[in-house]
C-alpha cells in the first residue's frame, strides 16, 4: 500500500484534473514556480503546466477570489489558493457575496466551478492572524460547500470531487495535516461530498471530529480503549453538504456524543452539530451534548498559551468521561 | 472614423429603448407595481450603447445595481427584463434577482451585482478566461465613479493590467455616488487619471456624446482584441433622477442638473442623426414609437406573467 | 409615555452620546448632511455636531472600519456605519482580524472602543445583496461583541452602551424595525450587556427570538393565547455575551423551546443557542430543540419567494405546535 | 539640512541596534528558541530609522510582519522585543503577540499587524483621530511593496488624502513579497508613483541612504503637521535575508544579491559619518560594541524570562 503525504495528495489531484481538464488551472500568492505555494502544495505544477494555469498573483485576496469567480462563470475551473485560512477575511465579500450566491441571484443561468483552497489551523505559533479555523463562516452561507478533509486520502478523493463540482467549494486544508502521511491507492478514485466516514467504530460514546482534531480523537479513543471504553470517531468529510445520517444514526447507537472542532467554540461548526442532534436525536441521548473545542479567544503566539487553547487529547478524554 | 448608418441607427434605437424602458421602469413604481427599489439609467445612455456598439454577442459585459441600460444595450430583452424587475417567473432570474441583479449569460451578459465594485475583479476574471481559452472576446464592465474607490477597483484593474487582459474598465461618472459628491471622496479630477497607476490607458471622454463613447470604446475593445491589455474608460455623465425612486437629490445644485439635463445625450445624438442625414425627423420618430410599442408590449408580458411559486425559493442554490 | 421609533431612538442614542463625551464620533457612507445615512437614522447630526465629526466616507468598507480602529485606538470612540450588513463582508478582515484581536494580540496594551452599526435582515425585497442576516459570523470572532435590539427602548439603552464599552460591537439592527415605535423614556438610561429581556412571560414553551423576528414571536404567541398556550418570549439582546442563565432558565421552565431568527439556519445563531441549550439544559427538555430560521438560501427578490423564505408567524406556530 | 550630530549618532546606534538584534534572533531561531516564523529586517534599517528620527515619542507608528526594526526605531525597549519574539511573559504582548505582533503604546507603536497592508486604514485612522483631537502628532505606516496591491493600500490612502490627514505611507519597496518580484504584480517601476491617483506627493528614494530617507520623511513630517496632507515615500531598498526564516530566497539573481550587499546602508552610513568627522573608527566600534552588550542584555533578559502561563490566555481578549 503507498503511503504518501496530505501534502503530495492535495498535489496528485490538482495534477490529474489539471492533465484530465484544460479548464482547471491554478492561482494564488506565490503558488508558482518561484515558491510553490506557502505549504508547497502547488510546488513543481507551474514547472509542468506553465505560468499560464498556475497563476501568481499579486497580494489581493478579494480580487484573487473575484477573478476567479469571473473565470468559472465563463468556462473555466480554478482552483484558487487563499495563503492562509485567515485571509478569506479580506475576501468575504467575492466568497460570501458573489461566488455563492451567483447562481441563485441569476435564476440558475450561472455555475460557478470553483474551489478555494486554504489552510486553517494552529499549532504551529503564528499567532492570531494566521492560526483561525474560520469553517463556521461559510457553512452559513448557502450556496457555498465547504470540504474538511483529514486524511491524505480524503484529501486526494475530496479535492478532485470538488474539482469537477459545479458548485462553488471552500476545500479547507489544516497546516499539521501537510506532512501527515497515509494510504492513497495509486489508481483513480473520488470521494462524493455528503457521506462520512466512520474513521473508528465504537459503541459506548460517538466523537465527531473534524480536519486535525480527528487524529487527536482517534487518539483519544485509542487511550480509552484500554480503559474499556468504546469511542465511535466520524468524520464528516463534508461540512456542507452534512451527513446527518451517518452522524444521528451513530448518536443513536452510542446515546452520546462529544463534539470536537478546532474553531472556537460560540456558533462554531460544533454549534450547528450540536444542534443537528438535539434536533434530530433527541430522543436516544442518554447525556448532554458535549463540544471540546479552541477556547473562545484570538489564537495565542507562545507555545504553552496556543497549546492550552487548541484542544487536545486530555480534554477530549475528559470531556468523554463527563458523559460516560 | 464612423460607426456605419444601421449602427448609427441601431444605437438610437438602443437608447431610445433605455430611455423609454427606464421612464416606464419609473411609472410603475409609482404604480406600486416594483417591488423594492429602482436605480434608473436615464441620461446615461450614451454610455452602455457607446460601449456595447463595439461588442459582439459572444463579448462580455458586468454590470451593477443601476444596470437596466447595460442589459439593454448588450441586447437583453426588454419583456424579461421587465419581468424580472417586477419579480416574475418569467423574468431573467425566475424573480430571483430583480432589478439589481438582472443577467442573461446567454449573450454575455454576466450579471449586475449591488456590491458597488464587485464586478471589477469578476470583469478580470472573465478576460482571464478568454485569455486562457485562447478566444478574442472582450469584457467591458461598468462601474460608478463612487466605485473607484473601492479596493476591487485598485486590485482588480491591477490584475487585468499586469496580466494584459481584454478589458474595457468603463467609468461612468455621474458626479454622485448616492448624496456623495466626486469631491468630497476623491481629490483628483478624473477617475481615468488612476490609470496611470497600473500602468494602463486612461481615457476621459464625454459619457453623453454617444459617438465619443463609441470611438473611445472601439480602440480599447481593438487592443484588448489584440493582446494588448485593459483601458480604463472614463465617461463624464449625469444621472437626471435621483440615485434611487425615494431620493430628491437636493443634494445637487439645480443650476447643476439644469446644465446637465441641456446635455442630455439623446436629443444630441438625433439632432446629429439628422444633421448627417442618417435619419430624418420623421423617421426618427417612427422609430420612437416602435421602441414604446415594445415597451408597452414588455410591460403587458410582465404584468401578465405570473408570480413564481414560493417553493420555487429552493431552487437553483446548488448546481 | 413618550413614543418614538426605532430610527427615533438610535438617533437619540448618538446625539445624546455626542454631546456627553466629545471623542465619540461617526463615521460612514452617507452618513452626513447630504443624506443622512441610508436609512436616516443619522439625520440632522451633521448639521448638529458638523461635518467633522459626523463624516461621509468614500464607498470603502473595509478602510472605514479600519480607519475607525485606528482612531479608536488612538482616544476616540467612532461609531462606523456598514449601510447595509451584506458589505461587512469587505470588511471582515477590519473587524474579525483587526477590531478584535488588536487587544488579545498586544497582551492587553490597546482598547478597541468602537460601535459598528449596520443593518441585517430582509423584508423589503432588495435581493440577495441586501437582505442578509450575518450575526453568527461575529458571534464566533472573540473579541467582538454582538448587540441584537428588537425594540426602541433597547435600541437607545444598548446603543449607549455599546458607545461607553472599551471593546469593539457589532450593533445589528434590521431594515423593518427602523419605523417601529414604542416606549422611550425620555430620561437618560443605558441597558447592560448580557441580560436577556423576558418579552413576554409564559409557561408553555419557551421561544428565544432576536431583532425583527421578536415581533413575530410576540405576535404567535398572542395567537396561541387564545388557544390556551402559554409561550414565554426570551429576547436575549446581545448575543455576545449572551446571558445564559435567563435562556437556560426559562427553559428549564418550560421543558420545551423554539429558537427563531432570521438568518439562515446551518451554522447561524440559532445553532449556538440550540447547542447551549443542548449542553446545559438537557435533562430539561421534554421535546427536541426546535429551530424556525430563514431557509438555507440566498434571499430572494420577489415577494413571494422572500416571504416563504423567512420566517413568519404561521411557521413559528407550527414549530411551536410540534412541540406541545 | 542634516540632522545634529547627536541625532546623526543616534540613527547610527539605531541601525546597528536593528541590525544585530536581527542577527541575533536568526542565531536563535537556528537554536530552536524561538517558536513559529520570523521575518528580518536586515538591510533595511535605514529606512525605519531614517522615518523614525524625525519622529516625536507621542508620534505613532504601525507596522507589519517585518516589524522588529520599527519598533527599535521607535525606541522600543530590546529586552522586551525579544522577550515577546521568544514568547515570554515579559515580552510587549506577555506572549500573546510574538514577532508577526509588536506593540509599545506607550511610545506610539501601534502594532505590527500580519495581514499585508492592513495597517494602512489604521494608520490613516491614527490620522484622523490626530485632526479630531486637534494635536500636531503624526503617524508613520510601514508597508512593503506587495502590500501596494491590496485594497486597503487605495482606500486608505484615498482617505487620508482626501480628509488632509497627517500620515507617512512608507513603502518599504524590497522587490518581492515573499518570492514574487515586483515586476510580476505591477507594471509601473515606481509604488510612489501611484501617489498621483490620490492626488498627494509620491517620493521615491534610496531607501539604503539613511540621510536621503531622513530628508524625504522630514518634508513629509513637516507637510503632515501643518495639517497639508499625507505623503507617499517609496523607499528603494533590500532584505538581505530569505523572506522568513526557511526561505532560500533561490528566486533572486546571485548578482542582484551581490549588487544590493554591496548598498549596504550601515557601512554607507558609517563611512559618511566618519568620512563628515561626527564619528571616529573607533567610536563608532565602541558604539557598537555598546550594542551588541545591550543584545546580549536582551536575550538573557528574554531566555530567563518565564512563559506565561497557560490560563493567562484566557485574559484580555476584552476589557
Ligand atoms: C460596497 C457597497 N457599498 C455601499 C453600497 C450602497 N450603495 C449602493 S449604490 C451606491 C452609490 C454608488 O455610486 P456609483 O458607484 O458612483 O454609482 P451610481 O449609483 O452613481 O451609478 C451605494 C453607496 C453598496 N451597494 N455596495
Ligand atoms: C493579506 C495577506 N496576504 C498574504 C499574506 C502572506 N504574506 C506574508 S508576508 C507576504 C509578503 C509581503 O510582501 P511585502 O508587502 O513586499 O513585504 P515584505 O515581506 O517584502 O517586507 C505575504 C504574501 C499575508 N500575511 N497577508
Ligand atoms: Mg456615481
Ligand atoms: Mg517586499
Amino acid at each position: 500500500m503507498r503511503e504518501i503525504s496530505y501534502r503530495d495528495a492535495l498535489r496528485e489531484a490538482l495534477r490529474e484534473e489539471m492533465i484530465r481538464d484544460p479548464t482547471v488551472f491554478l492561482i494564488g500568492e506565490d503558488i508558482g514556480r518561484y515558491w510553490g505555494g506557502a505549504f508547497k502544495v502547488t510546488k513543481g505544477l507551474a514547472e509542468e503546466f506553465g505560468d499560464e494555469r498556475v497563476r501568481d498573483t499579486p497580494i489581493s485576496e478579494n480580487a484573487i477570489i473575484g477573478v476567479a469567480v469571473g473565470a468559472a462563470i465563463t468556462g473555466m475551473r480554478p482552483v484558487a489558493e487563499i495563503m492562509f485560512g485567515d485571509l478569506t477575511a479580506l475576501a468575504m465579500d467575492q466568497i460570501a457575496n458573489q461566488a455563492a450566491k451567483i447562481r441563485y441571484m441569476f435564476g440558475g443561468q450561472a455555475k460557478v466551478p470553483l474551489v478555494i483552497r486554504t489552510p486553517f489551523g494552529g499549532g504551529v505559533n503564528i499567532a492570531a492572524h494566521h492560526s483561525q479555523s474560520l469553517e463556521a463562516w461559510f457553512m452559513h452561507v448557502p450556496g457555498l460547500q465547504v470540504v474538511v478533509a483529514s486524511t491524505p486520502y480524503d484529501a486526494k478523493g475530496l479535492l478532485k470531487t470538488a474539482i469537477r463540482n459545479d458548485n462553488p467549494v471552500v476545500f479547507c486544508e489544516h497546516k499539521l495535516l501537510y506532512p501527515l502521511t497515509g494510504h492513497v491507492p495509486e489508481e483513480e478514485y473520488t470521494i462524493p461530498f455528503g457521506v462520512a466516514d466512520v474513521k473508528r467504530e465504537g459503541t459506548d460514546v460517538t466523537v465527531v471530529a473534524t480536519l486535525y482534531m480527528v487524529h487527536k480523537a482517534l487518539a483519544a479513543a485509542e487511550t480509552l480503549a484500554k480503559e474499556g471504553i468504546s469511542v465511535e470517531v466520524v468524520d464528516p468529510r463534508t461540512l456542507v453538504p452534512l451527513d446527518k445520517e451517518t452522524i444521528t444514526e451513530s448518536v443513536r447507537k452510542t446515546g452520546r456524543v462529544v463534539i470536537v472542532t478546532e474553531d472556537c467554540k460560540t456558533a462554531g461548526v460544533s454549534a450547528e452539530l450540536a444542534a443537528l442532534i438535539a434536533e434530530e436525536a433527541l430522543d436516544y441521548l442518554d447525556a448532554p451534548i458535549k463540544r471540546v473545542t479552541t477556547f473562545d479567544v484570538p489564537i495565542p503566539f507562545s507555545p504553552p498559551l496556543e497549546n492550552f487553547v487548541i484542544p487536545d487529547e486530555k480534554r477530549i478524554i475528559k470531556a468523554i468521561k463527563e458523559i460516560i | 472614423m464612423l460607426p456605419s448608418s444601421d449602427k448609427l441607427v441601431w444605437m438610437f434605437r438602443k437608447m431610445l429603448e433605455i430611455r423609454h424602458f427606464e421612464e416606464k421602469v419609473y411609472e410603475l413604481y409609482g404604480q406600486n407595481l416594483v417591488p423594492g427599489t429602482i436605480h434608473l439609467y436615464v441620461g446615461e445612455e450614451a454610455v452602455a450603447v457607446g460601449v456595447c456598439a463595439n461588442l459582439r454577442k459572444d463579448d462580455y459585459i458586468t454590470s451593477t445595481h443601476r444596470g437596466h441600460g447595460h442589459c439593454i444595450a448588450k441586447g437583453g430583452d426588454l419583456k424579461r427584463i421587465m419581468a424580472e424587475i417586477l419579480g416574475k417567473r418569467t423574468g431573467y432570474c425566475k424573480g430571483k434577482g430583480g432589478s439589481m441583479h438582472i443577467a442573461d449569460f446567454s449573450i454575455g451578459m454576466l450579471g449586475a451585482t449591488a456590491v458597488v465594485g464587485a464586478g471589477i475583479p469578476i470583469a478580470a476574471g472573465a478576460g482571464l478566461s478568454i485569455k486562457l481559452r485562447g478566444t478574442d472576446q472582450v469584457v467591458a464592465c461598468f462601474f460608478g465613479d463612487g466605485a473607484s474607490n473601492q479596493g476591487t477597483f485598485h486590485e482588480g484593474i491591477n490584475m487585468a493590467a499586469i496580466w494584459k487582459l481584454p478589458v474595457l474598465f468603463v467609468c461612468e461618472n455621474n458626479l454622485y455616488a448616492m448624496g456623495t459628491r466626486q469631491s468630497m471622496v476623491m481629490l483628483i479630477e478624473n477617475v481615468a487619471d488612476r490609470a496611470a497607476a497600473y500602468g494602463i490607458p486612461g481615457v476621459v471622454v464625454d459619457g453623453n456624446d454617444v459617438l465619443a463613447v463609441y470611438e473611445a470604446a472601439k480602440q480599447a475593445v481593438e487592443r484588448a482584441r489584440k493582446g494588448e491589455g485593459p483601458t480604463l474608460i472614463e465617461c463624464k455623465t449625469y444621472r437626471h433622477k435621483g440615485h434611487s425612486r425615494f431620493d430628491p437629490a437636493t443634494y445637487r445644485p439645480k443650476e447643476e442638473v439644469e446644465e446637465w439635463l441641456k446635455k442630455d445625450p439623446i436629443p444630441r445624438f438625433r439632432n446629429k442623426l439628422v444633421e448627417m442625414g442618417v435619419l430624418t425627423e420623421n423617421e426618427a420618430k417612427g422609430i420612437e414609437e416602435e421602441v414604446l410599442a415594445e415597451i408597452e408590449e414588455a410591460v403587458k408580458f410582465a404584468l401578465e406573467s405570473p408570480y413564481p411559486k414560493p417553493e420555487e425559493a429552493l431552487e437553483d442554490v446548488y448546481a
